[in-house]
């Protein structure tokens, strides 16, 4: 049982986890309309995760996310404008256009551009992490990755390295118990994919539920706290599910009915909300409030990233080599 | 004849080769889960259920293992044929494609051998750079392999039967615009065609002329060889008369239908997805210049992706990918010469 | 204490590991004399390891090499002719001139050419492996890598796949405490680099002391009846050392000298020797002759690699695609 | 001055950097082992001690997280200068700078930038077939990367001083046989010079005019270049007068200097020991054919490695990378034309 967290603190969590929620809703939505060019890796489920992780961080800590990245985006404060232009290929985009679905963040908050590589990001997060070390800033980067990416050898290459060198970074599996259409139990015989791999490092692990956001964000705690003091990496593995497909054209027929409605029942935005209203932490209205706030914020960035100007075409050819600020 | 996409003209032939040879086997991440895709492209969709999961296997997200099992069971006699889902990832697995598969036979002077098919899917196709290389350029430099880019569902198939049966690694790269499955992306092309039933094979180094024509050789592939197409239709009309060849293998490479196409036009222009620098166009071209310059009455015209990642946004797409009305001005250009 | 082999078998192993030390011992000379081309990686120092795990295999049965590939190469039956040609670069080397010192093997008596590639024989072994297992074949494949490769991501990726299709293959780390010039105690926090990770896959795993050829021959025994019997893969971790450099180029002067010593004293050929007089397995006079034969073939194979006649250059272009047998 | 290898006038200009700015600092395999080699060539020998080991990382052997630790230390400030061994290891860390490096300041819409160095071996010298490639031609192709390849020791320390000061992922492709250490390999060729002690920089993009002439140009990197003197001298003694052209990098690459030449000479040969299908050479060659085709008065000529994986054997060797010997026929053939 988690202590309760004041007010403030949990009505923030609970602001970015709905923020993210109505978020991917939305882009699912556009999707569905036709109006969204590409495809997309959506986080609807995962919310917790994201929030827990990063709430702490401050902003110019760093984040590190995959080819599902919008909840860590936005719960790394990449504005929802940016990341709406980016969806829709515009000039305003969080990458100007050229990043898209698979690749946004915004390096002034501390999100790298997203990594659609699965496990591409984890040695580049070890990297984020000795620069920190060698700058001698108290730093700390969380890198997200997922219960598939274990199997890649990125994961061994760069757990070994952020353990010898007792590098700042948090390493973050949400297992989500599939990669893309593929269950992790035919493709790996640990029970805990992550996490049971530890050992094979000498790196501390955790196994938290990930849809309980304070039991995520406790373990954020703890890791952030060893990060920041030079006592090197943590593993966290967090379990967790989407709600959706693996990306727009998957419809999930591959998921036992069964499981799909034990991980919808428990889910963690509307577990939270249900959890701050019964802890008195919030009152129905003010929860309400903030979903609104939310939508009107959506709509705004929808419709202003709908009106917002492509790039100009020539912009295609710049940022090749990096031309200065 | 049966009405066939590429993409089930593929499932065809990997379908007929594993009946007629129990050593055929194929593997790849979500390769064909019950309920899902069939890779990430729907081409091994229902093979399992035919076959068996110890004959389509769904391997883990490793891409070094996966080339490397390829590689280990080709040389004790098993054909696999294996699928990557973007062609992109063909860099996770590299040291097993260019240093192992490429070299072995070399190596153990001619005593192994690597039958091997590696299916990359390529192109642009709004998904930012990471999901968007054509990557020809990179394979047809490594000698031991073979690189092939079908572009029709009846090349598709007799291509990819060939390919199966051929001793050494085989790259086949497959666009992402032409499969022509259900699962419709913009700006896709349907190719679905009459492809026959029974089997045929189609050999290696072997162009097709899509179109005949007297002023410009033009020499396209895969999805650019529909945007050559294209542009030839509206160049007729203005009287450029442009052949439009399809080299469907590039190692090996036919450059005989080049030269017989060129011998008549003595104009070249070539055009390719995969970007200008290097590009297996780099090749072609400098190639003519060497062996048939005096061919020439004009320069050499290539038009390929500028030389940048792949843009997501689709009117940077669009601008960076080469499309008809370049193919059109530069022949347009070409023709003034 | 291992049980008292046979007289047969102790000296058949004997008589491998005497070679193997004198090959290696040759090479070195001839190098020295600046006759032999290119650069090499010795085994000596090692050879319990070869002989130990590979005594008992099939000709049918498969070894993959690394970089330091000689001691296996003999231990799996390789010709010393069709070796001492490679070397040479000759035409009837084993591989025809066309692999060289990193690349020797021959498929006939099941050596996979040698892989200069660290960590690149590792999902090699397991396709090989998967091959046997779709044919149906009881057939086992041991591979071999140094403590410096399970640092690399194709080991990860290939231990894995390993585990979860219970392949018929024997991992095999002959920790040598050194990958090049660096001690896997700055690369690893492991004890034992291999052994100690095989629980990050559910492979059973064995730390045997690597310069005692019937230890090591007693869990090759084991993992090769797990193996043909459908059990699936084992890890084995043997300690051992290298004698000399790394490579040609290197002095060897990042060692200290006690570890040296007490390395040294533990050479596994001169200790087998001892311990088949000591135990009556053999007559010094036995033992002196099986080395004076080894003298003579090996004087034997260098006059005739010597002589033999280099590739026609045009054979440079051929063997690029395979032209059928 | 002093009197440097490429070997020495590397470590200078990699210890200048790192004395000059704390963010610089260099790391690979054996990078610098107290008693061993520095690397695999001397070029880091000693940076340990004087810099320390934490600015001068011994990493395990993990080629994916030794070029993802630079991506990553690159982005936030820091400039490494990482060290591979042997070229051929770059297909293991291939993702991380193709879809990577080269992609990240693209893919962020030129937020981040990637200042990295990565310093590859390349050529044949009797190693065999994965020690041993020359490998410009995979990455010239790479959108993003910037390619050098210095021959000289003088051009070694002001192209390496400028490659770490580069705000942009660079390639360095060192010449085994050039590096002019102590540990001499046959065939080795001394590139000790003098070597200014200060300060300065080469900018990218500048070819350098190795010999004047006026009948055919040659343009040749690394050791080729070497050869390619050494046959121009032959050639002279025929009357054949020679300009031989060092690129010194091949992305930027200097065509203008090459056109300059061909103004006077008409006839290009290209020479690289990297092999023949897709070199650079074939992106040189087809770029005149575009451009300046009216220049050329007799075929581009490509003096390449054959598309064979290298082979050990001396004799094989010897005969599949160009030689001075092979240089001189086909400029003899040319000049007939
Ligand atoms: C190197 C690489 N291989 C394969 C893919 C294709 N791919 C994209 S997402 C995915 C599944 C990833 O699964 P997991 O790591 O569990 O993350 P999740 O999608 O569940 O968030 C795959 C196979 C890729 N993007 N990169
Ligand atoms: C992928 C790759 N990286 C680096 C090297 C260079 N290299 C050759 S041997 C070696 C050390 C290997 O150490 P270990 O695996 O312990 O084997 P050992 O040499 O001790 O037998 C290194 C770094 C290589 N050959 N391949
Ligand atoms: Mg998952
Ligand atoms: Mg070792």
């Amino acid at each position: 049982m988690s202590k309760l967290p004041d007010k403030e603190r949990a009505l923030g969590m609970y602001q970015r986890m709905s923020l993210i929620r109505k978020y991917e809703e939305r882009i699912y939505y556009l999707f569905l309309e036709g109006i969204m060019p590409g495809t997309i890796h959506q986080s609807t489920g995962q919310e917790a995760c994201a929030v827990g992780m990063l709430y702490d961080l401050r902003t110019d800590d760093h984040m590190a996310s995959t080819h599902r990245p919008a909840g860590h985006d936005l719960a790394k404060g990449v504005s929802l404008k940016s990341m709406m232009c980016e969806m829709f290929g515009k000039d305003e985009g969080c990458c100007r256009g050229k990043g898209g679905a698979m690749h946004t963040g915004d390096i002034e908050v501390g999100a790298l551009v997203a990594n659609a590589i699965v496990g591409g990001n984890l040695p580049i997060a070890a990297g984020v992490a000795l620069a920190y070390k060698m700058q001698k800033k108290d730093n700390v980067i969380v890198c997200f990755f997922g219960d598939g990416a274990t199997n890649e050898g990125a994961f061994h290459e760069s757990m070994n390295a952020a353990a010898i060198w007792k590098l700042p970074v948090i390493y973050v599996c949400e297992n989500n118990l599939y990669s893309a259409t593929t269950s992790i139990a035919i493709t790996c015989n640990m029970q805990n994919p992550a996490a049971d791999r530890a050992v094979a490092y000498a790196i501390p692990s955790e196994i938290v539920d990930g849809n309980d956001v304070l039991k995520v964000n406790e373990a954020a705690t703890r890791a952030i706290k060893r990060a920041r003091s030079g006592e090197g990496p943590t593993i966290i593995e967090l379990k967790t599910y989407r709600h959706g497909g693996h990306s727009r054209n998957d419809a999930c027929q591959y998921r036992p009915k069964d499981e799909e409605k034990h991980w919808f029942d428990h889910d963690p935005v509307k577990n939270f909300r249900d959890y701050l209203i019964t802890n008195k932490l919030a009152t129905e209205e003010e929860v309400e409030k903030i979903d609104n706030n939310i939508e009107a914020d959506i709509d705004e960035a929808v419709e202003y990233a709908q009106h917002a100007p492509f790039p100009q075409i020539e912009s295609a050819l710049t940022d090749v080599y990096w031309e200065g600020k | 004849m049966a009405l066939l996409s590429i993409a089930d003209a593929l499932k065809s032939a990997i379908a007929e080769e594993m009946r007629r040879d129990p050593l055929v086997f194929c593997l790849g991440e979500d390769e064909d889960i019950p309920g899902g895709m069939g890779g990430a492209f729907t081409v091994t969709k229902g093979l399992g259920d035919e076959f068996g999961y110890e004959r389509v296997l769904n391997t883990p997200i490793s891409e070094i293992m996966l080339a490397g099992v390829c590689v280990g069971s080709a040389m004790m006699g098993m054909r696999p044929v294996a699928d990557l889902q973007y062609g992109d990832f063909l860099f996770c697995m590299m040291d097993q494609l260019v240093n192992q598969a490429a070299k072995m036979c070399y190596m153990s002077g001619g005593k192994v051998h690597v039958p091997m098919v590696m299916r990359a899917p390529c192109g642009a196709s709004n998904r930012g750079a990471q999901h968007a290389q054509s990557l020809e350029g990179f394979f047809t430099h490594v000698p031991g392999l073979k690189v092939i880019c079908p572009s029709t569902a009846y090349d598709a198939k007799g291509l990819m039967k060939q390919a199966i049966r051929d001793d050494n690694p085989v790259l086949v790269f497959e666009h992402k615009l032409l499969y022509g499955s259900k699962r419709k992306e913009k700006d896709a092309i349907s190719t679905v065609t009459e492809v026959p039933e029974d089997d045929y094979v189609i050999e290696f180094g072997k162009a097709a002329i899509r179109r005949e024509g007297k002023d410009i050789t033009i020499v396209a592939n895969l999805l650019m060889n529909y945007k050559a197409l294209e542009a030839a239709q509206i160049l007729e009309q203005e009287g450029i008369s442009c052949e439009v060849i399809d080299p469907r293998t590039l190692v090996p490479f036919d450059y005989d239908t080049v030269v017989a196409s060129l011998e008549k036009t003595g104009r070249l222009m070539i055009v390719h997805e995969d970007n200008y620098n290097c590009g297996w166009g780099a090749q072609l071209g400098s190639w003519i210049a060497e062996h048939h310059i005096f061919l020439l009455d004009a320069p050499i015209v290539r038009v390929a992706a500028y030389d940048v990642p792949i843009p997501f946004s689709p009117v940077l797409e669009n601008y960076v990918i080469p499309s008809k009305e370049r193919i059109v001005e530069e022949a347009r250009k070409l023709m003034k010469v």
